[in-house]
């Protein structure tokens, strides 16, 4: 079965982004497939490399990275959230003309289309939030 | 068809796990995850609430989320059975939607 | 980068989108309009007025199609459609229009 | 994208202390563009989202109310609030900010969008969707 997962609270305060790891974790496990992550409200905080939690705390962002990377999950970070909140990728801080950018690899900016398209593409939609 | 509903919040300082209990279905279930998790508890103001959807509504604890909290099953209303996240993964599968109350 | 208006400077971003919604007036309408190489005339001042009382009561820049719809309503069919619209805005009607009228940007999301 | 789905966007949140109300509207206006069967739900504090007479102007930020009222150029006709959380806040439907939409298969007639409905027919409403997104 296809599930589409929403994160829609930030990482460290919440605990809404660990609970839908160790929930995609046991999905894929389970032999269903998890095509796509979506980031919405403080949710697109996850997706900054700028983070350094200390050692002996897991790192949020290089666990959710690493689990794309293994399974191919596209991990989207909605445009207009993660603007207010100060997240761009390389092509928005040149668009926008910011000196820096700090989207972690394994991530994309997109538009909250690509959150309808998940609803319409998948079989389940679960929502992790505040 | 069926929903899944997943509560989050203590129903001590949120009204979620209430106002899902009065919008599912005689066949639907709850699933209380991260502080949600404390609905599940025995002998509390909410407990009778709680207790009378038994039956009706299939009710589960997100069992890590009670460990973490030092919530012994013991403590528990009887009638609210444990799932590890695989067994949240199964929820899932067998409802025909999720709806959670934030 | 700004835009220079009857010895006023109103600040805008990369794409020329003007910072301060507030900054707006007739002038830097022209001023922006000659900048993207469009001739302000009656037709196409229809268009940006209809956009800004748009999103004075809405309070947002409405979507292309929900534009031409809504100018299809107030304005007839040979008005109210997309043909007409890029003729006016080659660029496209949200993207200029809106820019001539001093609205947001569009935020693009889809 | 030859399926429709049935979404419903669950609105349970008041606006202004929390982004949640406004994100959410974010959302409905561009999820438009997918000509998908929407509802909004508006129940527990979500009802404080549609009252009349929102005036944000001492706070510095935007107020959205206003936007509700272009829902129906984006054909999102559907807004369903729940009585009894009205009366349990104190409101009528009186409070509510008047919502319309222009039916263009019947001569651009006016109708209302907001329908008042019981805490059972929410219930209904949700027990028959395809995708549910919380606000």
């Amino acid at each position: 079965m296809k599930f589409g997962v929403v994160i829609s609270e930030g990482p460290y305060t919440h605990q809404a982004a660990d609970t839908a790891y160790h929930f995609v974790r046991a999905a894929l496990a389970k032999g269903h497939e998890v095509p796509r992550v979506f980031f919405y409200h403080d949710g697109v905080n996850v997706s900054t490399r700028l983070s350094v939690p200390p050692q002996d705390e897991r790192h949020i962002q290089k666990n959710w990275t690493a689990l794309a990377k293994e399974h191919g999950i596209d991990l989207v970070v909605c445009i207009a959230a993660a603007q207010r909140r100060g997240l761009l990728d390389e092509n928005e801080a040149g668009r926008q003309g910011k000196d820096a950018d700090n989207i972690a690899e394994g991530f994309r900016i997109s538009g909250l289309g690509q959150l309808i398209e998940m609803g319409i593409q998948t079989d389940r939609l679960v929502t992790f939030g505040d | 068809m069926s929903t899944l509903h997943t509560v989050n919040k203590s129903p001590f300082t949120n009204t979620g796990l209430q106002s899902c209990l009065d919008h599912c279905k005689d066949g639907d279930a709850v699933l209380m995850i991260e502080d949600g998790v404390y609905g599940a508890l025995a002998e509390t103001v909410m407990a009778e609430r709680v207790a009378g959807r038994i039956g009706a509504v299939s009710l589960y604890v997100l069992l890590p989320d009670a460990a973490a909290r030092g919530l012994a099953e013991k403590r528990m209303l009887n009638g609210i059975a444990g799932v590890d996240y695989e067994g949240f993964v199964d929820l899932v599968a067998d409802h025909d939607r999720t709806l959670a109350w934030l | 980068m700004s835009y220079q208006v009857n010895g006023h400077t109103v600040e805008h971003d990369e794409e020329g989108y003007i910072t301060n919604l507030a900054d707006w007036n007739k002038e830097l309408a022209l001023e922006i309009a000659r900048t993207e190489n469009i001739e302000m005339d009656d037709e196409r001042w229809e268009v940006v007025n209809f956009l800004r009382d748009y999103y004075e009561e809405y309070q947002i820049a409405p979507a292309v199609r929900v534009l031409i719809k809504a100018i299809k309503k107030s304005m007839g069919p040979e008005k109210g459609n997309n043909k007409y619209m890029y003729e006016l805005f080659p660029y496209g009607p949200a993207k200029q229009a809106c820019k001539i009228a001093g609205l947001p940007k569009p935020t693009g999301c889809v | 994208m030859s399926e429709i789905k049935k979404f419903l966007y669950v609105n349970r949140k008041a606006p202004y202390g929390t982004i949640y109300a406004l994100e959410s509207l974010e959302v409905v206006l561009i999820g438009a563009a997918f000509d998908q069967d929407v509802s909004l739900a508006f129940l527990d504090d979500g009802v404080f989202q549609l009252t009349r007479g929102q005036d944000t102007g001492a706070l510095g930020v935007k107020n959205f109310s206003p936007t509700f009222r272009a829902l129906g150029d984006y054909d999102v006709t559907k807004l369903f609030v729940e009585r009894e959380s009205l009366d349990e806040r104190g409101l009528s439907e009186a409070d509510l900010q008047e919502i319309m939409y222009e039916d263009e298969d019947d001569g651009w007639a006016e109708k209302p969008s907001i329908r008042i409905v019981s805490r059972a027919e929410m219930a209904d409403l949700m027990a028959d969707q395809d995708v549910v997104l919380s606000f």
